[in-house]
């Protein structure tokens, strides 16, 4: 496998920024990790994941769709697509690459959605295999190896170098733009840091978590839960599990007018807000019962039904960490679950 | 008449005379009124007409004590006083720098001087 | 301390004195614990806790759980009892239908604090002696307790209950707390450096509403950020403005009203310290109108619902510190 | 679909020489919903609001905006004139582009840009605007007069007259104010008891009037044609309802050394006292600050000679509480204090007196009987300075800026009873300018001079030293003799400047009035509306609006009777419909509102709802009494859901507005 | 480079008048043709306590380079007491402005009543100017709401 050392990642990553925009994550002054537009002498964060999760890249929080210009009694429509610039994100863990392909199930699927294509197309996914999972991961339970990465092209380091190798023709052709730089590397050690990544990836105390019980067949058995009650009581109706989720993707088309015209853009939504869904005869899902419900049977549920067993959440565990009152779906599956 | 000199004795004394409703405080409260040629309500309205000159040249300018009683008791504010001491200022400047130095002061000081004549002489001598 | 509380929950509910005991519910780990309602002695004794991470203020639930049938037992800390207060002021807590039992307060732990040391992997915290041992998945590591506590607990301002039916433990004191140290060092900055500084920690922000949803004094019915007829709606910060909006006019509808329990910090997912604008403002109303507790007792007036005569007027803005 | 019709204004030139009408007319038309934009000479005019109630007729219009004059100016007019073509009158904005356009902007161009700005303002708040409809408020037929005076006297019997209640609040212990205490009035110089005494008596015995004396108005709570007033009867240990008015106890009082007010403390009453002989009520009162039984606990001689057992050492302080559809108010007015005139010596020489204290000199019920004494020797004076002007027409911080009105007449009056009754006396009176005009008035004052040989000098007075001899040096300017003079007087007499009562401020508060800088009530209009506050069901009666003499006082007294019945003969009145209102599904009944309301026009009801989840609940939630609100918008602000909102200024409204000029 | 002084910069001036005092001040400076720039663009409100915060933050963020609440002078209120929570709202606010670094010049409150059409006058003028001096709002506005 090709590699570089690791104290060359400064010269690595100034030849990636030279003909593409690199994505890194690093480090906030208040410790937390989060992905930054790459400038020279920034540092490759150490942290197992970003706080933000990778979807940005292709799905950002908010995005212009069209804007409306008035004059007077007349409007016109600007459509304000460009070509998306090539871009690298280096870093993302197996968790956050493998969102990517559930956010593409719904995006790429027909319609297409041009505006994720267009991202999605001119991004290229470095991903990085973890070595220090915490007691949040449940990757696993996901069927996602955090020791192999998926991705255009993975990284993997035994402490000393970083070996790279491309898994598709977009991986191969970034290989090629940095090949310069790489050298062939022996992957013993290599292997030996991965084998100990996997024990401890048993070790950890959600390693047992299986999907067994749950998937596309189970809306009988789990919507008129009597858990639901008890499981959302305490819900606080924010929208911090699915901002922080990689894989939400719900969002709200909203009109903003400027003043001298209308920008329609769309946001992320929550399904935890009240006015999620709202129609114009009310809204669907009145309680807070039902709104938590939809967002676990979404994952659990309703997404693998409609997409070949494929679950909506890749146990990065962002959600575990950041509920204000540590409400999850690990909590869910465990109270939900009928064997 | 002369204009600039109105306009001097105007900004140097900081005195509105237009808000003067010729009360007759201040000559009613002046202990040197029976000194005086022109009365200090003379002054204002005499600077109000622009005739500085005639007062200038007139010895009352000299035969205010600068007591202030003028200014103190005026109900609009006027200041009497400080347009008897801009005209005054104004005949000093046309004199040329012969004024007094006041270290010349002390020695020409006598036991019959009122009090009130040397504190005022150091105000108007002081600038 | 747990012990105590399970048994005096059971007690009360034995003895029909409440119908239902809101606490909280261990979790999967050493630190995700959740407010929860109990309404019998097994669901107590099998999950209910109360330990160093216990530190969610439970009296916004009761703003629904007051107006159920039956009486509530209610466990609050010395700070969560200045929002039930203030609540009570503002008639969205039914009193009577809450019992309330004082307990001792902080300081909590703050299981990001342990992380942002690099301790991954966590399976157990223990406290001895103001050492933490944590276990991991890594092995053991340890660390000073006090550095571990949560911001709002390192600047408690009171250990005394101003609401409670019965107490376990010792009363405690309004403390002389620092809390206002670093809003005033933030106004010895100048107005590029403030800017600056609340720029770099607004535009983290991503709207996920924590701050406001925990908040115990924003309970509207309705937000006007979530009312499309309020002409203010937004559901994500499109633009700095908005995060700057949407920060300022939460803190100035809570001014008065808010009693620092600092909730809205400790669970935003982006560490933002938004505590320091609510402090801002109290410490405002402290200077410009006289010292002022919300929370503190349940008949004064809000300093923005009162006004004297001769108040200040707005151009001390102007007249002090540094631009 | 809005349909929106634009009227812009010339005004003359008023508006279209620095506005280019016609493109702001043009520029308007291009506005979302305006389906009609035109310009007219005068739109105010009769033809100008013909224009509007055709089109509106013409094009259905739903929404009407004229950019002319101050909305203050015209608003009115063009709301009733779209009232009377079928349009909501509250469907119609003004974008004044007069007053805060064409008149304070040069360049026709920017003039012209921000009109047009100003017009885009008022379309866009047009499109919120929804038709509101006045409500009805009734109007309690009773009045309240503040102040016991000539003024409050007269203004509460005109209102008797015309059949309507009336309660008069005085805070002494009768009424009767400042001419119970003057001797004779100019210039027909009768008797002022004699004139103002039936007065008094009449109204004590009125079916219609209720005098609550020794009282004071202790709140003020709602609006025109519904006002709630706490009054506060104070304590005067005597019951009203007994007592005679024998006066034994005040003859019996032990504790005689009480500076007697009523003759400006130049003689001494007892501790119980009645404070002039034709008092009303006649009724005794006790000072408790002299009272030995209430002081000591000790003496009680009042209480055991009373026959009526009127005596009550135990009464306490009581606050009645009544609704009143209207309030006149008439403090009235008081010498000022001249302790900062030290020129004057007025506080060194009893023999320096003010004109309110020569009158009860002069007077047969004041200390001397009716004979002219100096009060330090109680000798009879031969020469008399009076200076006028003390205190008034001042620009320094002692007096006050303004003409006090009265004391060139009362003056004249003294100098001329003073000569006709001791011939032997030497009057001098230093002036500023004597300023009588008035009926008869000029006449009064040069028979001062003419037949009465008063000296008037024009010139001020200096300086006044009191001698050891017993005169007083007083030391002026004659003016026009440009001579400094020298007198010495006897006595000398100090026309001092005359301010409000103290007690006018706080009141305005309460009553929600607004004052000038010398805490005289302003008028709602200097010439239109002379005895109307701006504060609608507030009128102004007597001096306490600004100096003025006692016909004048009179006059202006029954000019506000007039307007109080104009306004209490009124079933109801229409109220304004700009109030608040709150949306129940989103206020949490948290009384932040109710707390900075200043009309108490916000109560709270339990109601109940239909809640998100289908259940039902129970919820506290605010209610606006549209007839209480003023419309000023406090609670929209106070309330944080925005459930609390403004008619005719709603949240979205004036955003729209704001949009619309940042646009 | 940007001159200091912004010459030539024409700033958008926000303000709030009451319909009382400071709206009917406004005309008499008209009546009496007292002349202040055209930047000004006044917004009629019932009492200066009708204002929002919301509505201030709204101006800035359309692209108002300065705000300027005008009330009746305190005690004179036409509600008795509207224009005293003005103050201690606004004064918090402004506070609170001042606290996240933005100008705090942009901001004033002033009372003007119904008679002080020259004090109007004379504000505005001061105001325009004081803003004029800072440049354009850029730490308070919308990027989106920014004209091409």
């Amino acid at each position: 496998m090709l590699k570089i050392s690791l104290d060359k990642l400064d010269k690595l990553f100034e030849a990636i920024s030279a003909s593409q925009t690199l994505y890194i994550p690093v480090d906030r002054e208040d410790g937390a990790a989060e992905y930054k537009k790459y400038e020279n002498g920034m540092k490759l964060s150490s942290a197992l994941n970003t706080l933000r999760s990778a979807k940005d890249f292709f799905f950002p929080q908010t995005e212009n769709l069209v804007d409306f210009k008035m004059e007077g009694q007349n409007i016109e429509v600007i459509d304000v697509r460009e070509e998306s610039e090539d871009f690298v994100i280096f870093g993302v863990r197996a968790c956050d690459a493998r969102s990517f392909t559930i956010l593409d199930k719904v995006f790429l699927a027909e319609p297409v959605d041009s505006y994720y294509k267009n991202r999605r197309d001119h991004g290229t996914v470095v991903t990085m295999a973890c070595t220090r999972p915490t007691e949040t991961c449940f990757c696993g339970t996901f069927g996602i190896d955090a020791a192999a990465p998926e991705g255009d092209a993975a990284c993997y380091s035994d402490g000393e170098s970083l070996f790279i190798e491309a898994h598709n023709e977009k991986g191969q052709k970034f290989i090629d733009s940095i090949s310069s730089l790489l050298e062939d590397g022996d992957t013993a050690k290599l292997e030996a840091v991965r084998a100990k990544t996997r024990e401890i990836l048993k070790k950890l105390p959600l390693a047992n978590l299986t999907t067994d019980n749950f998937g596309g067949d189970k809306l009988n058995e789990y919507f008129n839960s009597d858990k639901w009650g008890e499981l959302s009581e305490s819900c606080l109706g924010c929208g911090t599990c699915t901002f922080v989720c990689p894989t939400c993707q719900c969002y709200d088309i909203k009109d903003f007018n400027t003043g001298h015209g209308i920008k329609r853009f769309r946001c992320w939504d929550s399904c935890m807000y009240s006015d999620f869904t709202k129609m114009a005869h009310g809204n669907p899902r009145l309680t807070q019962l039902e709104r938590f419900r939809q967002r676990f049977m979404h994952k659990l549920v309703y997404f693998p039904a409609n997409n070949n067993g494929e679950f909506g959440c890749v146990g990065c565990g962002r959600c575990l960490a950041k509920c204000p009152i540590s409400m999850n779906i690990v909590k869910v599956m465990k109270a939900l679950e009928v064997k | 008449m002369d204009k600039n000199l109105k306009e001097q004795v105007l900004r140097s004394s900081g005195v509105n005379v237009l808000k003067c409703m010729r009360c007759g405080k201040c000559s009613g409260t002046c202990p040197s009124y029976d000194e005086m040629e022109y009365h200090p309500h003379q002054f204002v309205y005499m600077v109000e007409r622009g005739d500085i000159e005639t007062l200038m040249h007139s010895k009352s300018i000299y035969k205010c004590l600068t007591c202030f009683a003028c200014v103190d008791r005026c109900p609009r504010n006027v200041e009497p006083a400080k347009v008897v001491e801009a005209v005054r200022l104004a005949a000093v400047r046309q004199q040329g720098n012969n004024h007094m130095n006041p270290n010349q002061i002390p020695e020409m000081l006598d036991d019959d001087l009122p009090q009130q004549a040397i504190v005022t002489a150091f105000r108007k001598y002081i600038k | 301390m747990q012990e105590a509380m399970i048994n005096k929950a059971k007690q009360l509910l034995a003895d029909g004195t409440v119908d239902r005991v809101i606490g909280w519910k261990r979790g999967e780990f050493a630190y995700d614990i959740t407010p929860a309602v109990f309404e019998t002695a097994e669901e107590l004794e099998k999950e209910f806790v109360f330990d160093d991470f216990t530190a969610a203020n439970v009296s916004k639930y009761l703003v629904k759980e007051s107006k159920k049938e039956g009486k509530i037992l209610a466990f609050l800390k010395p700070c969560d009892t200045y929002s039930f207060n203030q609540l009570t002021k503002e008639h969205r807590v039914v009193r009577e239908n809450v019992y309330i039992v004082g307990i001792p307060g902080g300081p909590k732990l703050d299981a990001e604090k342990i992380k942002a040391k690099g301790i991954t992997g966590i399976l157990g915290v223990k406290n001895e002696n103001y050492t933490l041992k944590i276990d991991t998945v890594y092995g053991e590591e340890t660390m000073p307790f006090y550095e571990a506590i949560l911001d709002k607990c390192a600047t408690c301002k009171s250990k005394k209950h101003v609401v409670y039916d019965e107490l376990i433990g010792d009363e405690g004191e309004v403390l002389d707390s620092n809390r206002f140290d670093m809003v005033e060092k933030l106004e010895n900055m100048t107005a590029q450096e403030r800017y600056d500084f609340w720029r770099g920690e607004l535009s983290k922000c991503i709207r996920c509403n924590a701050c406001r949803n925990v908040c115990p004094a924003c309970t509207c019915e309705k937000c006007v950020f979530d009312n499309p007829n309020s002409g203010v709606e937004n559901k994500a910060p499109a633009d700095s403005f908005e995060e700057n909006m949407f920060h300022i006019i939460r803190a100035f509808h809570v001014a008065g009203r808010c009693t620092d329990c600092g909730e809205c910090s400790r669970v935003c997912p982006q560490h933002i310290p938004l505590h320091l604008l609510n402090r801002k403002f109290i410490k405002d109303i402290n200077s410009l109108y006289g010292e002022y507790q919300a929370g503190e007792d349940t008949t004064s007036r809000a300093p923005l619902n009162d006004y004297k005569q001769d108040d200040c007027e707005t151009t001390v803005v102007h007249e002090r510190g540094v631009e | 679909m809005k349909r929106i019709g634009v009227f812009v204004c010339h005004c003359g030139t008023n508006i279209a020489a620095t506005v280019d009408v016609k493109a702001v007319a043009e520029a308007l038309g291009h506005e979302p919903g305006v389906v009609i934009s035109q310009d007219y000479q005068y739109m105010c005019s009769e033809s100008g609001q013909n224009l509007v109630k055709n089109a509106i007729k013409e094009h259905n219009l739903t929404g009407v905006v004229v950019c002319s004059c101050s909305p203050r100016m015209h608003e009115n007019t063009f709301r009733k004139a779209a009232a009377s073509a079928g349009l909501n009158p509250y469907l119609v904005e003004i974008a004044n582009i007069r007053e805060q356009c064409s008149w304070i902007h040069k360049d026709i161009a920017s003039a012209t840009e921000k009109a047009i700005i100003l017009g885009k303002a008022a379309v866009a708040k047009v499109h919120l605007n929804s038709p509101l409809t006045a409500g009805e408020s009734p109007v309690v037929k009773r009045a309240l007069v503040i102040g016991g005076g000539i003024a409050g006297i007269q203004t509460a019997l005109d209102i008797a007259e015309a059949g309507f209640d009336v309660d008069i609040v005085e805070k002494n212990p009768t009424i009767g104010g400042k001419m119970a205490q003057i001797d004779k009035t100019f210039p027909t110089l009768d008797c002022a008891a004699c004139i103002l005494t039936p007065k008094m008596v009449e109204a004590s015995q009125n079916e219609h009037i209720t005098i609550h004396s020794f009282s004071e108005v202790a709140d003020v709570k709602g609006f025109v044609g519904n006002f709630t007033v706490k009054i506060k009867k104070k304590a005067r240990f005597v019951d009203e309802t007994k007592c005679t008015g024998c006066g034994l106890c005040t003859e019996k009082c032990p504790m005689k050394k009480v500076p007697n007010e009523f003759n400006m403390g130049l003689d001494n009453r007892t501790a119980i006292y009645i404070p002039f002989a034709q008092a009303v009520p006649k009724v005794a009162t006790i000072d408790p600050n002299y009272c030995m039984m209430l002081q000591k606990g000790k003496c009680g001689i009042c209480s055991s000679v009373c026959s009526v057992g009127a005596i009550d050492y135990k009464q306490e302080d009581k606050i009645i509480e009544q609704q009143y559809g209207a309030i006149i108010v008439a403090t009235g007015f008081n010498p000022i204090k001249l302790d900062k005139y030290d020129e004057f010596a007025y506080n060194q020489c009893p023999d320096v007196v003010t004109s309110l204290e020569l009158e009860r000199l002069m007077n047969a019920a004041g200390p001397n009987g009716g004979t002219l004494l100096r009060p330090s020797d109680k000798t009879h004076p031969h020469k008399i300075v009076f200076v006028q002007c003390v205190g008034s027409r001042c620009d320094d911080s002692k007096g006050k800026p303004y003409c006090s009105k009265i004391c060139c007449m009362y003056t004249a009056k003294h100098a001329m009873l003073i000569r006709e009754k001791y011939p032997d006396t030497d009057v001098y009176v230093f002036y500023i300018d004597v300023r009588t005009p008035g009926k008869n008035f000029d006449e009064f004052y040069r028979r001062a001079v003419e037949q009465y040989n008063v000296h008037y000098i024009k010139g001020m007075v200096g300086k006044v030293t009191p001698r050891s001899d017993g005169k007083i040096d007083v030391q002026a300017s004659d003016l026009l003799a440009n001579e400094q003079l020298h007198i010495d007087a006897d006595m000398v007499v100090l026309a001092a400047a005359i301010e409000p009562d103290k007690t006018a401020r706080p009141l305005a508060t309460m009553l929600t009035t607004q004052m000038d800088t010398n805490d005289f009530f302003t008028e709602a209009h200097p010439k239109l509306r002379p005895v109307e506050s701006a504060t609608a069901g507030i009128f102004l009666s007597g001096a306490c609006q600004g100096p003025k003499d006692i016909p004048e006082t009179v006059a202006q007294a029954s000019a506000a009777a007039a307007k109080a019945i104009g306004l209490l003969v009124k079933n109801s009145i229409t109220c304004n419909p700009c109030v608040a209102h709150s949306d129940e599904l989103m206020c949490n009944g948290c009384s932040s509102c109710e707390k900075v309301c200043p009309y108490g026009a916000i109560t709270y009801i339990d109601k109940e709802f239909r809640m998100p989840d289908r259940t039902t609940a129970i919820r506290r939630v605010a209610s606006v009494n549209p007839a209480v609100c003023q419309g000023c918008g406090a609670c929209t602000v106070a309330c944080p859901s925005g459930a609390m909102d403004l008619n005719g200024f709603s949240n979205s409204q004036i955003m729209s507005e704001v949009d619309a000029i940042c646009k | 480079m940007q001159v200091n002084d912004n010459k030539d910069f024409q700033p958008l001036i926000v303000a709030f008048c009451c319909n009382w005092c400071s709206y009917a001040g406004a005309d008499l400076s008209g009546t009496n043709r007292l002349n202040y720039p055209t930047n000004v663009k006044i917004i009629r409100v019932p009492c200066s306590c009708r204002v929002n915060p919301m509505f201030i933050l709204r101006a800035f963020q359309r692209g108002a380079d300065g705000v300027i609440l005008c009330g009746c002078h305190p005690g004179d209120c036409h509600y008795t007491s509207g224009n005293y929570f003005t103050r201690r709202r606004m004064t918090l606010l402004f506070s609170m402005l001042d606290f996240l670094g933005i100008e705090r010049d942009r901001t004033r409150v002033e009372w003007v009543s119904a008679a002080e059409g020259a004090k109007f006058a004379a504000t505005m003028n001061e105001f325009t100017e004081a803003v004029r001096k800072l440049g354009p709002n850029r730490r308070l506005e919308d990027l989106r709401c920014r004209k091409q």
